[in-house]
């Protein structure tokens, strides 16, 4: 028996420094909610949440100022571009950009969980998730107060998986990231304040499918690991670019192992991410989770899983590109027409806006597919376009969401899209802010959403597939009578009776606004983050 | 660095409308109007500048670099006249519309002035531009005022006219964001990185391959779908039927002319080859356009939905004298543009006049109004006159070079198109006449009390006024079209016709 | 060719399958739920088998991670199916469907 | 010809003859701007324009009658027009024989109807805009005679067209009016493309449409272009001048202020389509075959407005197809021109300025009738108004005479040159115009005779009345004009117009006395009064029109189907056409595009059955997505 020599590993302690802070704010909220008494728990989890996030940009920036150094220099200085913590995460400019936008987009998030205001001094969540809804004990944790401070944590968890999940490097790096931003999240879904029920439902249903979806995942990941004998993207890349023939698992079972298990891997990632025929979740748990839930996974979980599936096909599958693209196409085509021909019936502004991330999820694919790596100095490449597709998103996601927590009928967020005739006479602020927000949803010109598209499908074209390019477009058209839709009803329908545009706490205010003024402002000098995007080059391996 | 006269021009009226945000109350007309005022100003200023150096306007300034977009603005003669219009319209119609609320809605003046004031912002950028992405983008964001003036200010069922316009205009504007983004990438192959602005591309894509026939058609339809032509022409008459007069105005005179704008700017100039072997397809669709938008409108019971009619008539003349490949052809439209705009405003606004006083827009609830209200009368007389295209009005002499551009090369062409100015005199005149002659009926009687006020003779005779003047000395715009018009035609490699006649477009 | 390895994995995609067809047939959610989780441990299985055929260690390492991460998904499922359970007084995953179309 | 072709600098009166469109213009602006505060006299600044301008066209014909003849056609560069690309169009006047002629008919006819009508128009209250529109009029109608070029004259031809549309139409609250000048302006425009036509084919060919470079090109154009361009300006010409085909609005016409009938629709206006053969004569000569065609359109016209003047009991509607036939006959000597040689042209002017003359003088009588009749106009109201209107009876009875051409008043002799032009170019032709003479005897005579002999038949409560002498004098010097403006003219006007209508080195002597054709022309004319005598004369004049079965009758009274012809095969369809272009957009199109959206929206009620709410449903779709993904893949694989 050889006597194993353990090394002690070598931990890149700064370059990992952006997720253990979250995760460090995470396990502190944790701490909080055990260690201090209920009133005081707020101020304080609210104060991690910033202090984490901030903390964690901070060096995020501090990490990529030196690593563009170090690259310019050609050295090798710690932090570094290369593989982290004994090769199980990557640290490259698709991550450190991932990382900054899903930094930025969490604090706005999170911190919209703050707000007070909307339900009269009460959280968006439940006050007792446990509780019965409709029963006395909820009754009473209502009138005495209580509430579930934790969702700060949760949240700040779900980030911290979201950040592992687009750098990780191998797939049970993955995996476990996977899970540490889903299950925050299935908690999360399931504690509404209001329409308890539909929260729960949306929780159950999510939780299970996702669950039934992590399964999928997990065994393709298996599979490719028993075809190729590695976990990490290198080993498999080599493995197939190798023709590797010698495998046992190879002799055994031939290719077959390894196109079963990228089905089976790429269904766990497209799940995630809401590409048809994986989608049916998406409308329900939008629609039923507590709606800053809504927000934060709508763009959280986009921004992780097509990164993360961009990492997994481009770096690992990336020797059976010609296999792979061809089915992300078709996924891609059916994802735009299914998303936005079924959102065109809803009158349900939430389920609305689901459908329309499923839709969005299409437009995104177009460029995932055209793995166009290869550009001049200075232009974006496949994961650059994608980059910026989901930043301006991001911005327009977060403040829809934000402004449907606004609009009420009595004390619930009026959903119904017939109870927002007439918003935006009523409050013509809140009206012009999501106006924009439609617009970018929309891809109208001057705003994020237009240079995104246009990213995406210019990104896809030169890349060889123009006629997939050519199909988002025209789905666009169908996507904005969506859009324009809501937008008649808001600002030409006589004003609907009853519902009001509720007054907001600054914890709503402020991220609306910032996302808002953003969309703008990479709708019109989009230059100066297109030209940060280019310089990220691609996924290291 | 000279003085950036045409981005201040591009941005002023869109400061303006941000401005407008502010609560600013009953002071909004009139920052509007003072807006609108000064962007005129600056216009005019342009002229001198343009005819002592027509390059010593232009502008180019690294915009979005990793798309190869630039800032890039600058005018010919057809933008500079385009731009004049758009400057001299909209003061007009803020003036004209000076007290106009949303009906039943709380939509005020305050909002009209400042979708008035982007809108012409945005204009103003899409006739400057030299660069595709720019134009597009403008080009695209232009629909969305005209879609809130539609639906803010509209009649009954504006917000479907609304909804209507807007995904029409959509539809052209994604058809031609393929072309845009194929540009892209075409141009990377062309010249080596990827690049949109027109001055660059020149004709370097044309010809060669099946893609230039791609990216041109898809301009084409979309400029086909926004200049309205038949068939695709419907979302007009309902959003001018349903619109005020004031936002018709903007959107006839100045936004569709984005559409036969683009034509020579982009298909002309980019795909000479492609568009001279599809120009026989556009006679035709010209022709048909005349035709049948001529007899729409004689058909239409609908005082603004004819007028809407009688435009996608002119449109047709319009895209004829584009594709008949002649310097007086094409100089005719890139006049009968700018000769339109201000015509049509005439008949939008007075008829707009007529109806606000009746409170209806049916052609059969009137009657005899010439007794009621003559000045009235004869202002709508003037300016259906002009629609008419009679000798000594501006419209007369850009019609007149449109036919006998075409006549040069396709006399057959000319002849079916010179059929829609008998039935021009048909419509304008049938609606005159079921309008204002004959006795007063006693509804007209009613309601039709008092006759045109000072401000409305303002802008009614002061339109008429313009286009007779443009009509006796055609040559204060041709003067600056025509050296456009020849100069166009040398860069595409076109020579004029000589006779004999009939002879074919040199591929 | 590796019997062996053949019957093994074949093994796991059976139990896999079961799991899989269990999910799509029983309407309790704990079944749905012990099928889901039926479903992982093939994977395991697939893990074990694959690091005994390539002689590694990696994929016995990765099927404790994949317990533990089971055992958390147990927690947060186990509680959202009690609260649901508490709520409609049913385990029936047919009956929450409000939230369709 | 060498008309138009002489340019030297233009000096002192030709220098400012564009005052003579200037003045009128700018006086119908005035009083359409600022008339209304000098509303009850702004008619006399409108009487005043015509005049001066009258007097500027007699003080430049004085200065060219004082000019050697070579020197009197004189090209007045005003400015330049338009510039498009391969040509340019400059804006000049041609003061020449031929348009100075047209100037002094225009400026003396229209300033003696301006004065007329301070008197026939003192009661409207609208009369300021009449003298204005009167007086645009003026301005659009020197123009057109004054143009040195095509477009120019065509700016013109559309003006005077403006004019007639608001005049026609000046009482608009009668529809009749209101559609009679829409129909004007529509029928006119289709001749107008004629014109138009023309033109482009000048552009494509000469690159030019000024007289000077036209006819001087003229030779190098394809002779079947030729042809084509004397068409295209028949149908222009067909088209202002109420020739068949275009003839049906002339009578509508009629629905305008009497004094517009006379001025616009009887001596100017309607002459332009004489003018503009005449005008173009270098191109008839080169297109022989158009020259043909504008003499069958004469005839034809000759006839059907003879036909339409022996059956019609409207006063203006005979006097108006006496027009139309009279206009034929200078419409045949302009075409014979072009066949015989050119001193045709100068009997077509001729004819012309005489007719203006005499017709104007009646049409004024007419409107002195129905000034004293109460706006009536039906001849079978009237008789017996010679002893209530001895005025209007002597004056208009010298214009009687003169148009059934009894020597020497001015009809003879211009009407006689004609018919012996006709001879000699075709027997056959010559009869016709014979004839036709004959015929414009007969339906004259029964207008006399029914309006101002007989028994009276007025209608109850009518009491006529001679007119005031505002309008009777005007009459009096139209009277005169019309028995002296033969002698005047008959030889000079041959001299004066050689440029035109003299071939170097032939003289062509009129005659003064009657010729065997002159006299056989005679003979028809006294064979159509009695004959008129005979009908109309002996027996009481029925106050109804009485029922006949007389197919000429019949014919004539619906105007030799001319209204029919045109609603059956252009107006009916245009207004299906434009009724189902309605309908197809409305019904048809749009809803073709809204369905599509509506489709599309049917298609989303289905695909979100999809969504059933159920977890399983959802796995189950998920585990298809994955068959479906490893199908795809296995595919890609082995593909």
């Amino acid at each position: 028996m050889i006597a194993l020599e353990t090394v002690a590993p070598v931990i890149e302690w700064q370059s990992l420094s952006p997720v253990l802070i979250v995760l460090g704010g995470a396990c502190l909220g944790v701490i909080w909610e055990g260690v201090l008494p209920r009133r005081l728990r707020n101020p304080f989890q609210i104060v991690t949440l910033l202090a984490a996030i901030i903390g964690a940009l901070t060096m995020l920036t501090l990490n990529f100022l030196h690593a563009s150094l170090a690259t310019d220099a050609a050295t090798s200085v710690d932090p570094k571009v290369g593989l982290l913590a004994v090769g199980t995460l990557c640290s490259d400019g698709p991550s450190m950009a991932a990382w900054f936008a899903l930094l930025v987009f969490g604090g706005l998030a999170l911190l919209i969980f703050g707000d007070r205001q909307l339900n009269q001094g009460a959280s968006a969540f439940a006050s007792a998730a446990a509780t019965t809804p409709g029963s006395d004990e909820e009754q009473l944790a209502d009138t005495i107060g209580r509430e579930h401070t934790e969702v700060y944590a949760l949240g700040l968890f779900s980030l911290a998986g979201m950040m592992v999940f687009v750098a990780a490097n191998d797939l049970i790096t993955m995996f476990i990231a996977l899970e540490v931003m889903s299950l925050p999240l299935y908690l999360l879904a399931a504690i509404a304040r209001r329409k308890r029920l539909l929260s729960q439902e949306a929780a159950l249903k999510y939780f299970l499918l996702g669950a039934f979806a992590s399964a999928f995942f997990l065994f393709g990941a298996a599979l490719i690991y028993g075809y190729s004998g590695s976990f990490q993207w290198a080993g498999i890349d080599s493995a197939i670019s190798g023709g590797s023939t010698s495998g046992v698992a190879v002799v055994t079972f031939g290719d077959g192992i390894l196109i079963t298990g990228v089905a089976l891997l790429a269904v766990g990632l497209l799940f995630k991410m809401g590409a048809v025929p994986f989608q049916s979740w998406v409308p329900d748990v939008y629609t039923g989770s507590p709606t800053p839930v809504t927000g934060w996974m709508a763009v959280g979980v986009k921004i992780a899983a097509i990164l993360g599936m961009m990492r997994v096909f481009y770096v690992a599958l990336g020797g059976i590109r010609w296999t792979w693209q061809p089915v992300i196409a078709v996924v891609a085509v059916l994802t735009m027409v299914v998303g936005v021909i079924m959102a065109l019936a809803q009158t349900n502004i939430k389920r609305l806006l689901a459908y329309s991330a499923v839709s969005h999820a299409g437009f995104i694919l177009t460029a995932v597919v055209g793995t166009q790596f290869y550009v001049g100095a200075g232009q974006l490449n496949a994961i650059g376009s994608v980059m910026f597709y989901l930043i301006g998103y991001g911005f327009a996601t977060i403040a829809g969401f934000a402004i449907i927590m606004m609009v009420r009928r009595g004390s619930a967020e009026a959903w119904d899209l017939d109870d927002w005739a007439g918003i935006g006479v009523k409050n013509p602020v809140v009206g012009v802010l999501f106006a924009i927000v439609l617009l970018s949803f929309a891809g109208i010109p001057l705003t994020a959403g237009f240079i995104g598209k246009w990213a995406v499908f210019t990104s896809a074209w030169t890349g060889g597939y123009w006629w997939l390019a050519v199909v988002g477009i025209a789905f666009s058209l169908v996507a904005a009578y969506l859009y324009l839709k809501v937008l008649i009803k808001m600002f030409f329908a006589p004003p609907a009776e009853g519902v009001r545009v509720a007054k907001a706490s600054p914890f709503v205010w402020i991220p609306v606004i910032i996302s808002t003024i953003a969309t703008l402002i990479l709708g019109l000098l989009p230059g100066p983050v297109m030209q940060w995007l280019s310089t990220l080059e691609i996924f290291i391996r | 660095m000279t003085f950036p006269l045409l981005t201040c021009l591009g941005l002023l009226p869109i400061i303006g409308a941000a401005i407008l945000i502010l609560p600013v109350r009953a002071a909004g007309k009139w920052i509007g109007l003072g807006f609108a005022l000064a962007t005129l100003g600056l216009a005019a200023a342009a002229v001198p500048v343009y005819l002592g150096d027509p390059t010593a306007l232009t502008q180019t300034v690294p915009w979005i670099p990793a798309f190869g977009a630039y800032w890039a603005l600058s005018v010919d003669g057809m933008g500079l006249t385009m731009v004049l219009l758009t400057a001299l319209l909209t003061p007009l119609v803020l003036f004209a519309e000076w007290n106009i609320t949303g009906k039943g809605t709380k939509w005020t003046s305050q909002a009209f002035a400042a979708l008035v004031l982007l809108l012409e912002g945005l204009s103003l950028l899409v006739f400057m531009a030299d660069d595709i992405l720019l134009f597009y983008i403008c080009f695209e964001a232009t629909l969305i005022p005209m879609y809130f003036l539609i639906g803010g200010f509209g009649g009954e069922r504006r917000s479907q006219a609304a909804l209507k316009f807007l995904l029409f205009g959509l539809a052209g504007g994604l058809i031609m964001l393929v072309s845009v983004v194929g540009i892209g990438s075409f141009s990377q192959q062309a010249i080596g990185a990827p690049t949109y602005l027109i001055s660059q591309i020149g004709v370097s894509l044309s010809g060669g391959s099946t893609w230039a026939w791609v990216l041109m058609l898809c301009f084409l339809a979309a400029f086909i779908l926004k200049a309205p032509m038949v068939p695709v022409h419907t979302w007009l008459p309902t959003a001018a039927e349903e619109a005020t007069p004031g936002s018709s105005v903007l959107m006839v005179g100045i936004l569709d002319k984005i559409g036969t704008f683009g034509m020579i700017r982009i298909c002309l100039t980019l795909f000479p080859v492609e568009s001279a072997a599809i120009a026989p397809v556009m006679i035709v669709l010209a022709l048909v356009s005349i035709i049948y938008g001529a007899l729409a409108a004689i058909g239409s019971k609908n005082l603004l939905r004819l007028v809407a009619y009688t435009s996608v008539s002119h449109f047709g003349f319009m895209v004829l004298g584009i594709y008949t490949f002649t310097s007086v052809g094409l100089g005719g439209t890139m006049f009968y543009q700018v000769n339109h705009g201000f015509s049509t405003a005439a008949l939008f606004l007075v008829l707009g006049f007529l109806i606000k006083r009746r409170g209806s827009a049916n052609v059969a609830d009137y009657g005899g109004v010439q007794s009621q209200a003559p000045i009235l009368s004869g202002a709508l007389l003037l300016a259906g006159l002009s629609g008419l295209a009679l000798p000594g009005m501006s419209t007369f002499v850009s019609e007149f070079e449109v036919l006998a551009g075409s006549w040069s090369r396709y006399p057959w062409a000319a002849i079916v198109a010179a059929l829609g100015t008998v039935l021009a005199a048909v419509y304008i005149l049938l609606m005159y006449q079921r309008t204002m002659t004959g006795p007063a009926t006693p509804e007209v009687e009613e309601t039709i009390t008092t006759d045109l006020t000072l401000k409305e003779k303002l802008v009614a005779f002061g339109l008429a006024a313009v286009v007779i003047i443009l009509g006796l000395i055609p040559n204060l715009a041709l003067s600056v079209i025509t050296p456009t018009a020849q100069e166009t035609l040398t860069q595409i490699g076109v020579a004029d016709h000589q006779a004999p006649l009939g002879e074919e477009v040199p591929a | 060719m590796n019997p062996t390895l053949l019957a093994v994995v074949t093994l796991a995609a059976v139990l896999f399958c079961i799991g899989l067809v269990g999910v799509l047939i029983r309407r309790n959610a704990l079944i749905i739920f012990m099928c889901v989780e039926l479903m992982l441990n093939a994977a395991n299985l697939l893990f074990v088998a694959f690091a005994w055929a390539h002689g590694g260690l990696d994929g016995q390492v990765a099927a404790f991670f994949v317990m533990v991460v089971a055992a958390a998904e147990v927690v947060v499922g186990l509680s959202i199916i009690v609260a649901v359970y508490r709520a409609r007084r049913t385990t029936s995953v047919d009956v929450p469907d409000a939230l369709r179309l | 010809m060498e008309i138009g072709t002489l340019t030297f600098d233009a000096t002192g009166l030709y220098q400012y003859s564009w005052l003579l469109i200037a003045i009128p213009a700018l006086s119908a602006l005035l009083l359409l701007t600022f008339g209304p505060l000098f509303d009850r006299k702004a008619h006399w600044l409108g009487v005043f324009a015509s005049c001066a301008s009258c007097g500027y066209a007699l003080a430049l014909f004085y200065a060219m009658l004082r000019t050697g003849a070579a020197e009197r056609a004189v090209d007045v560069p005003v400015a330049e027009w338009i510039s498009a690309g391969s040509w340019t169009v400059s804006f000049g006047l041609q003061i020449d024989q031929l348009s100075i002629l047209f100037a002094l008919l225009i400026t003396t006819v229209g300033s003696i109807i301006h004065i007329y009508s301070v008197g026939y128009m003192a009661d409207d209250p609208r009369r300021r805009r009449f003298f204005a529109y009167l007086n645009l009029f003026i301005a659009a109608m020197l123009l057109l005679v004054l143009a040195d070029s095509y477009l120019t004259l065509f700016v013109g031809w559309e003006g005077v067209g403006l004019a007639s549309y608001l005049l026609i139409g000046f009482w608009q609250h009668k529809p009749s009016a209101a559609a009679a000048a829409k129909k004007a302006f529509v029928m006119n425009r289709i001749g107008d493309l004629g014109l138009t036509m023309a033109m482009f084919s000048m552009f494509a060919w000469c690159g030019s449409v000024s007289f000077a470079d036209v006819f001087a090109k003229v030779d190098g154009i394809d002779p079947g272009w030729v042809t084509a361009i004397g068409f295209f300006l028949l149908l222009a010409a067909c088209g202002k001048s109420a020739q068949v085909p275009l003839q049906a609005w002339l009578l509508d016409a009629m629905e305008g202020p009497t004094p517009v009938s006379a001025l616009i629709h009887a001596a100017t206006m309607v002459t332009a389509g004489v003018y503009l053969i005449v005008r173009s004569n270098a191109i008839y000569a080169l297109a022989p075959v158009a020259s043909v065609a504008v003499v069958i359109v004469a005839l034809v016209t000759i006839f059907v407005g003879a036909w339409i003047g022996c059956s019609k009991d409207d006063i203006k509607k005979v006097l108006a197809g006496s027009t139309m036939s009279q206009i034929g006959y200078m419409m045949l000597a302009a075409g014979l021109g072009a066949l015989i040689g050119p001193v045709a042209y100068a009997f077509a002017i001729f004819h012309l300025l005489t007719h203006g003359c005499f017709k104007a003088n009646m049409f004024l009588g007419a409107g002195s009738v129905m000034h004293a009749t109460d706006g009536d106009v039906d001849m079978r109201h009237f008789g017996a108004l010679r002893k209530a209107l001895p005025v209007t009876f002597l004056t208009f009875a010298c214009g009687y005479l003169a148009i059934i051409g009894i020597p020497p008043l001015a009809g003879y002799f211009s009407k006689d040159h004609i018919v012996e032009a006709a001879f000699e170019y075709h027997l056959g032709v010559g009869l016709a115009a014979l004839i036709g003479a004959g015929l414009t005897a007969f339906y004259m005579t029964r207008l006399l005779v029914m309006t101002f002999f007989g028994k009276a038949r007025w209608v109850e409560g009518v009491h006529p009345h001679e007119s005031p002498k505002i309008m009777t004098i005007p009459l009096i010097l139209l009277a005169l004009a019309s028995i002296g403006a033969g002698v005047a003219l008959n030889a000079w006007i041959i001299d004066w117009m050689a440029p035109i209508s003299a071939v170097a080195g032939e003289t062509h002597a009129v005659s003064w006395m009657p010729t065997p054709i002159g006299i056989a022309t005679l003979a028809t004319v006294a064979l159509g009064v009695l004959a008129a005598i005979w009908l109309f004369g002996r027996c009481e004049v029925p106050s109804t029109p009485p029922q006949t079965k007389n197919p000429l009758v019949i014919v004539g009274r619906r105007d030799v189907f001319g209204d029919v012809i045109n609603d059956t095969l252009v107006v009916k369809p245009v207004m299906a056409l434009s009724t189902a272009a309605d309908v197809v957009d409305q019904s048809g199109l749009d809803r073709m595009w809204n369905g599509l959206g509506k489709g599309t929206l049917a298609l989303s009620q289905l695909t979100r059955k999809v969504q059933t709410g159920r977890v399983r449903s959802y796995a189950l779709v998920t585990v298809l997505g994955a068959l479906l993904v490893g199908v795809l893949l296995l595919i890609g694989q082995l593909g």
